[in-house]
């Protein structure tokens, strides 16, 4: 059984402008110890999915269902939900700097995540674990700067006091929402690393949320990608990035630098992402999509398995077929000829 | 590194609308328009009942005001005429409402409903002329302090600290005390007792907290890349402040403004209701209810109606100023005034 | 730490000094030279006591003299010599500051309850009824003009009360505490109520926004993911960093009051600073004003160096700079 | 600061910087005289010469001066040392009246789509601003002039009249280029234009800049933070860290066979989008954090999280130079720079050692 295991998730909001439907019917699930990357842009709802599911979306409209540990997390008070949250799934976030209270000493907040679910803990015992965990992330001299606060770190060691707190009771899950965003390259390198290294320990699964496939790449088993608030695909990441089969991995691929041809032109997405609001019949990418036909705009396709690849689901109507999808590929996709299209 | 936030706030989904009609074949003549931010918080206070009711009320406010010699005439009763006979008890007390006093008549036999609708006058010109005083050093001093920052900034913070260390009410007290003996001479302007010198006071001590919020703002703005992308286009400071700055500032400034207008107005009536205000015989609600609180166990009328004449009038301003400030920034937090 | 509250306090005598030029500007040099002697001596005073105001104030001396003279004094503990009553300034001053200050001691905690209470509530639960209320009377208060809301209580507390023949408060008068404390407490309930309800409206607009700024911030949620419960995620968590903004406000309106009670003093007939300053002006006795104003402005900026203080000792970002 | 560094392509250079220091005071502790004016050490003798035509990448982390840098060679920051030549013209000698001429020959691209558009100006005022300010297009014209730029950067003309907040971040972006482009300047600084895009846009985004630089000629000094979209544009790279350059070469060469550890590092630090490419690499996992800028490390300023560092790098600051078997438009600023050959070799992943105690906040 699957650790977390969340079905068709929708995630609503009241706006001034009108209903936002952040999350429209996502299903995922997450192996222990095993990590899922969740990949999108700004506004595909990546974030939203694993909030909603944990209880954070405040104000939307949640349904579905997102089975922890084999119970509705959706279906708990709120009580059931706190017993959950930081003893069982731990949570990082992206700017390490905002996430930890201003006014409090490290050591403190570390310490009040341990006492919260176990109040037999003595302050004194807390208090060395917390130095213990302290060391365990990499922050060095960790008695001196236990009674540090949070402005007298620098980024990368705040996301490391993140970690240490997330990481205080051994949860099972850790969902890790863009940690390295807000970070330099070399101090992000230092933090994935991190994370590896507490998974391979702690047996913990993560949930790596982030607009970075680089970081899929190097750290996620399996991934989701969501456009829209819609899975467009899912596989694990090998067949991600070799065998691709929906034309929104594609694009994202071939926008990359690191990928693409150097000197070459990019080949980027035209077009700009869908407005939530009142979205439209069909699949949403389809107006972006260079192998879109009529079809693709009145009803959107089901996410269904890539046959000879377990795992692996597409969203797409094209051919299942690796060679048949091959062969389109090639007469639609000749980025030479193409000029630019406005944006509009 | 900086990457848009992860939507998870709902009001940042709101993406403009017509977006999504670009995808759409029907763009139509309404998506070239651009809506400016302006025209959008019009509508969204068009929207807001409260605030129209409100707008309501001051527009009849205004109207009594410019209306109220018409509405002597109508009742036949001057502002000034004391009517000893027909407006007062034989003991010398206020006449209660009737049809010939409709809201009853003061201490000294005059009729309420007129002296009301004059009162109105003395309000709303004082609170207009005041915040309009009050904005203009408030903002000018503002942009300069916190555009240029370095010594300009320091003085005029430091004119800020003063001006908020003084306590207004005792202030304005020993200032009109000192021009009631003798009158100031500003140039060919003579300020005695009167609506010159209440504008003024008021105006003296409230640009210092419109200086420092805009100073504030400006600040803030101030570090926005677009002002930098000015300067490496080589427009001047002043073109800076004039195009680029100040109308980011000014929804500020005119939120601020319509909620100045009520702190205007009972700063005046409350230097009238202390004596040093407007001088009687002046009709002005401040002086009426301090006139009226002698008589408040006898003539419920006298205090009641220059009280709700006041009252209204500033909850109508607060009110419509929060419908302003929701409109122009909708998650903008309650302002602190 | 002690280089922060030295600056601030080097700042405060700043601006302390820039009061006493103002002062200085508006009642010795605003009236030109000859009239000094004649404003300060007070309604219908003789000529001797004119000449006499002259010549101790060395007024025939240059400004910068007479300027230097004030200010020696001033640095002396002396507000100056109230002709009027012949007594000297700080006689006066001190009569109305225990009044005044009963009158800040009481209301302060009052629509500081009351404005944070409501308003974590309704930051809380936005949009809800009690919320609406909450709003809604926070406006209307805020609309009352102090004098119009303690004329309305003096009708409905005392006067229709006392007709009714329940006698609770009195209509105005002062009762020193060290008197007898219960009269003292029942006489300053309705200028409590008056000073207390018109600024609870303030702290209740303040403290909702604040709130609801500090619930959107990111370690409000940072300390839910720790699964604390709601009541130690607003009342540890949020509140703690919301208080800031109030304490600031709360430091400078105490300050303010002590020059700032004008109008309710006046209302209930309660002689401290702000009453005995309406009824200088009466008697055109601007010694008395004077004095009353510079010592209004002290408390003002004793006030602000207060809050600053108080703003290191809650926020280590201050403190550790 | 040796010549090299210092001279440009065939076609000589542009844009020429020379020994720049920018120091930024700042008022530590504070008080009575008693606190100290201590001093931000943002750049420290960086010379850099930008060819014409050429596209120069300047990478490095967040505060290695990559920015600062930037501005001071635009003038609007000052310099505290050095010389800014533009076009054989010694900008940081000019008055501000001389400076506005030659400000229609250089123009930036900021990183912040959402902060670098006035939002309470439409598009056509915010890209014909340029215009208005040299008065260089007649005002009947104007707008004729400005749907001509929208045209180019692809956007749609009939826009004109649209606020930015009608736009995406991809779109407002393009803004911002248009506006950059309305005076046909010679040399455009990019400050991270990229980076706040996501991949589809970012793509766009780096396209245009690639296409309008061969139709106008331009020449580009393009800011970054990592290496990927920098190697994909530039003909050149020079690397900063904490002030200074470290190294200064043809992309080729950087990318390919870097010669300073920091360089090595920065490359082996961003994720490369390809797992099994991932799992296969070496990793250089830099120990703690960059150094305070106040008070940056003797010597050579990486040392202190240099695994090759020894007693000397302490004492000696390495120059910027070309070293042996490097190409001779590559420098290094290293007393032990990497051989060729050495980057992909597999090496053990070792920790650096702490060349000092204690750990900078």
């Amino acid at each position: 059984m699957a650790l977390l295991e969340v079905l068709d998730l929708q995630v609503r909001f009241d706006t001034a402008d009108g209903l936002v439907q952040a999350v429209r019917g996502v299903s995922f699930a997450v192996e222990s110890g095993h990590t899922l990357g969740i990949v999108g842009e700004s506004g595909s709802g990546k974030s939203v999915s694993t909030q909603a599911a944990f209880g954070f979306a405040r104000g939307a409209h949640v349904s579905g269902r997102a089975l922890f540990e084999g119970r509705d997390l959706l279906a708990m008070s709120d009580r059931e939900l706190r017993a959950v949250r930081g003893a069982r799934v731990g949570m990082i976030f992206q700017d390490p700097l905002t996430s930890l209270h201003p006014m409090y000493r490290v050591g403190w907040q570390i310490v009040e995540a341990i006492r919260a679910h176990d109040r037999s803990v003595t302050k004194r015992a807390a208090r060395s674990r917390a130095i213990e965990l302290m060391a365990r992330v990499g922050i060095p001299q960790p008695e001196r700067r236990v009674d540090d606060y949070p402005h007298q770190f620098s980024g990368g060691m705040r996301q490391r006091v993140m970690i240490a707190m997330a990481m205080a009771l051994t949860p099972s899950l850790l969902i890790a929402d863009e940690p390295t965003t807000a970070l330099d390259p070399t101090v992000q390198a230092q933090i994935l690393e991190l994370l590896r290294e507490l998974k391979e320990d702690f047996g913990t699964a993560i949930i790596m949320i982030t607009h970075d496939l680089g970081v899929i790449a190097e750290i996620a088993d399996d991934v989701v990608v969501l456009y829209a608030g819609k899975i467009m695909e899912e596989a694990a990441v090998r067949d991600l990035f070799y065998h691709y089969h929906h034309p929104y991995t594609e694009g994202l691929m071939a926008s990359l630098p690191s990928t693409g041809v150097r000197r070459g032109e990019l080949v980027p997405i035209d077009g700009q992402p869908p407005s939530p609001i009142d979205p439209l019949p069909g699949c949403p990418f389809a107006p972006r999509c260079r192998y879109a036909t009529a079809e693709c705009t009145i009803e959107a396709p089901q996410l269904l398995e890539i046959p000879g690849e377990p795992r692996h689901r597409s969203a797409c109507v094209l051919p299942r077929e690796r060679a048949a999808r091959q062969a389109l590929r090639e007469t639609r996709f000749a980025p030479a000829t193409r000029d630019m299209v406005l944006d509009r | 590194m900086l990457t848009p936030p992860e939507a998870a706030a709902p009001h940042e989904l709101g993406a403009p609308s017509d977006e999504r009609g670009s995808h759409l074949s029907v763009r139509g003549a309404r998506s070239i328009e651009g809506r400016s931010p302006w025209r959008l918080a019009f509508e969204r206070l068009r929207r807001d009942r409260l605030s129209l009711v409100a707008l309501g009320v001051i527009l009849l406010i205004v109207l009594v005001a410019i209306f109220a010699p018409l509405i002597a005439k109508g009742t036949g009763h001057g502002v000034y005429t004391q009517y000893p006979t027909t407006g007062l008890t034989p003991t010398g007390l206020p006449r209660a409402p009737s049809s010939a006093f409709p809201l009853g008549t003061d201490d000294l036999g005059r009729t309420l409903l007129v002296r009301i609708a004059y009162g109105a006058r003395v309000s709303l010109l004082v609170g207009v002329l005041a915040t309009l005083m009050t904005v203009t050093i408030g903002a000018a001093l503002g942009l300069v302090a916190g555009y240029f920052g370095k010594l300009v900034d320091t003085l005029i913070a430091r004119a800020v600290d003063v001006m908020l260390s003084i306590p207004f009410l005792l202030f304005a007290i020993a200032l009109a005390s000192v021009v009631s003996v003798t009158p100031l001479h500003l140039g060919p302007l003579t300020l005695g007792k009167g609506i010159p010198i209440v504008v003024l006071v008021i105006g003296i001590f409230s640009w210092a907290t419109v200086a420092r919020i805009v100073r504030g703002q400006v600040i803030a703005i101030r570090s926005r890349e677009y002002i930098e992308a000015a300067r490496a286009l080589g427009a001047s400071s002043w073109r800076i402040i004039v195009f680029d700055v100040l109308p980011n500032v000014l929804p500020t400034i005119i939120v601020y403004a319509t909620l100045l207008i009520p702190v205007s107005i009972v700063a005046e009536a409350a230097l009238s209701y202390l004596g040093v205000g407007i001088p009687p015989p002046t009709a002005d609600w401040g002086s009426m209810i301090a006139d009226a609180q002698s008589y408040y166990q006898q003539a419920w009328w006298f205090l009641t109606f220059p009280s709700l004449a006041l009252l209204m009038t500033t909850l109508a301003f607060n009110i419509l100023g929060d419908g302003v400030r929701d409109a122009i920034d909708p998650r903008g937090t309650p302002f602190k005034s | 730490m002690l280089t922060f509250l030295a600056r601030r306090l080097a700042l405060g005598i700043l601006v302390m000094w820039l009061v006493t030029v103002i002062v200085f500007i508006i009642f010795y040099i605003g009236p030109g030279s000859a009239d000094v002697a004649r404003a300060l001596a007070g309604r219908d005073a003789p000529p001797s006591t004119v000449a006499l105001i002259a010549r101790r104030l060395l007024l025939d001396r240059p400004w910068y003299v007479q300027y230097g003279h004030f200010i020696w004094e001033l640095l002396h503990g002396n507000l100056g010599f109230d002709y009027y009553h012949d007594e000297p300034v700080t006689t006066i001053v001190a009569q109305g500051i225990p009044i005044t200050l009963s009158l800040i001691v009481g209301a302060a905690p009052i629509w500081l309850l009351i404005g944070v209470l409501t308003g974590m509530y309704s930051a809380r639960h936005p949009r809800s009824f009690l919320d609406r209320s909450f709003t809604t009377f926070a406006l209307a208060f805020y609309s009352t003009p102090t004098f119009v809301l303690g004329v309305l209580l003096i009708l409905l507390l005392y006067y229709q009360l006392t007709i009714h023949g329940i006698a609770l408060f009195p209509g105005s008068g002062f009762t020193p505490l060290t008197q007898n404390p219960f009269e003292w407490f029942r006489g300053l309930v309705l200028p409590w109520l008056t000073l207390a309800l018109v600024a609870a409206a303030t702290y209740t607009r303040l403290t909702r926004s604040s709130m609801l700024d500090v619930l959107g911030e990111d370690y409000v949620r940072t300390a839910r993911a720790k699964g604390l419960s709601e009541r130690r995620v607003v009342w540890r968590h949020a509140l703690r960093a919301a208080l800031t903004p109030i304490l600031t406000q709360f430091g400078i309106d105490v300050g303010t009051l002590v020059g700032g009670t004008v109008i309710t003093e006046q209302v209930f007939g309660l002689p401290g600073l702000g009453w005995t300053a309406v009824h200088s002006i009466e008697q055109q006795d601007l010694p008395v004003i004077i004095g009353i104003v510079i010592v209004a402005s002290a408390a003002v900026v004793v006030a602000n160096i207060v809050v600053d203080a108080l703003y290191a000792f809650v926020d280590p970002r201050v403190r550790l700079h | 600061m040796t010549e090299p560094t210092l001279t440009g392509g065939p076609n000589g250079s542009l844009l020429k910087l020379e020994d720049i220091v920018k120091h930024f005071p700042v008022r530590t502790g504070s008080g009575l005289g008693r606190g100290q004016r201590e001093v931000v050490h943002a750049v420290d003798g960086v010379s850099l010469a930008v060819s014409r035509g050429e596209t120069l990448g300047l990478v490095g982390e967040t505060g290695c001066g990559k920015s600062t840098l930037a501005r001071v060679a635009l003038r609007l920051l000052e310099v505290t040392e050095g010389r800014v030549v533009f076009d054989g013209v010694d900008l940081t000698a000019l008055s501000a009246r001389h400076l506005r001429a030659y400000r229609r020959e250089m123009q930036m691209i900021f990183q912040d789509p959402y902060g670098s558009l006035n939002p309470r100006r439409r598009v056509g005022s915010i890209i014909g601003e340029p215009f208005a300010v040299h008065g260089v297009v007649a005002r009947s014209q104007r707008r004729q002039a400005v749907q001509e730029l929208m045209e180019l950067v692809g956007l749609n003309p009939e826009h004109y009249n649209r606020f930015p907040a009608e736009f995406s971040g991809g779109q407002r972006q393009r803004i911002g280029v248009a506006r950059a482009l309305a005076l046909r300047p010679k040399l455009l600084v990019c400050d991270e234009p990229v980076s706040a895009l996501d991949v589809s846009i970012q793509a766009q985004i780096v396209n245009l800049l690639a296409r309008l630089q061969k139709e106008l000629q331009l020449t580009y000094l393009f800011i970054a933070h990592d290496l990927s979209v920098v190697r994909h544009l530039c003909d050149r790279i020079a690397v900063m860290y904490l002030g200074q350059l470290v190294e200064v070469g043809p992309v080729g060469e950087i990318d390919v066979e870097p010669r300073h550890p920091y360089t090595e590092a920065l490359l082996s630090a961003v994720p490369v989008p390809d797992p099994d490419d991932a799992a296969r690499r070496r990793r250089i996992v830099l120990s703690g954090d960059v150094p305070s800028p106040i008070d940056p490390p003797s010597g050579c300023r990486f040392r202190t999280r240099c695994p090759r560092a020894r007693p000397i790098c302490g004492e000696q600051v390495p120059p910027l130079e070309v070293r042996a078997g490097s190409g001779a438009g590559h420098l290094t600023a290293c007393h032990f720079p990497l051989e060729p050959g050495d980057a992909r070799a597999p090496v053990e992943i070792a920790p650096a050692p702490l060349l000092e105690e204690g750990h900078p906040c």
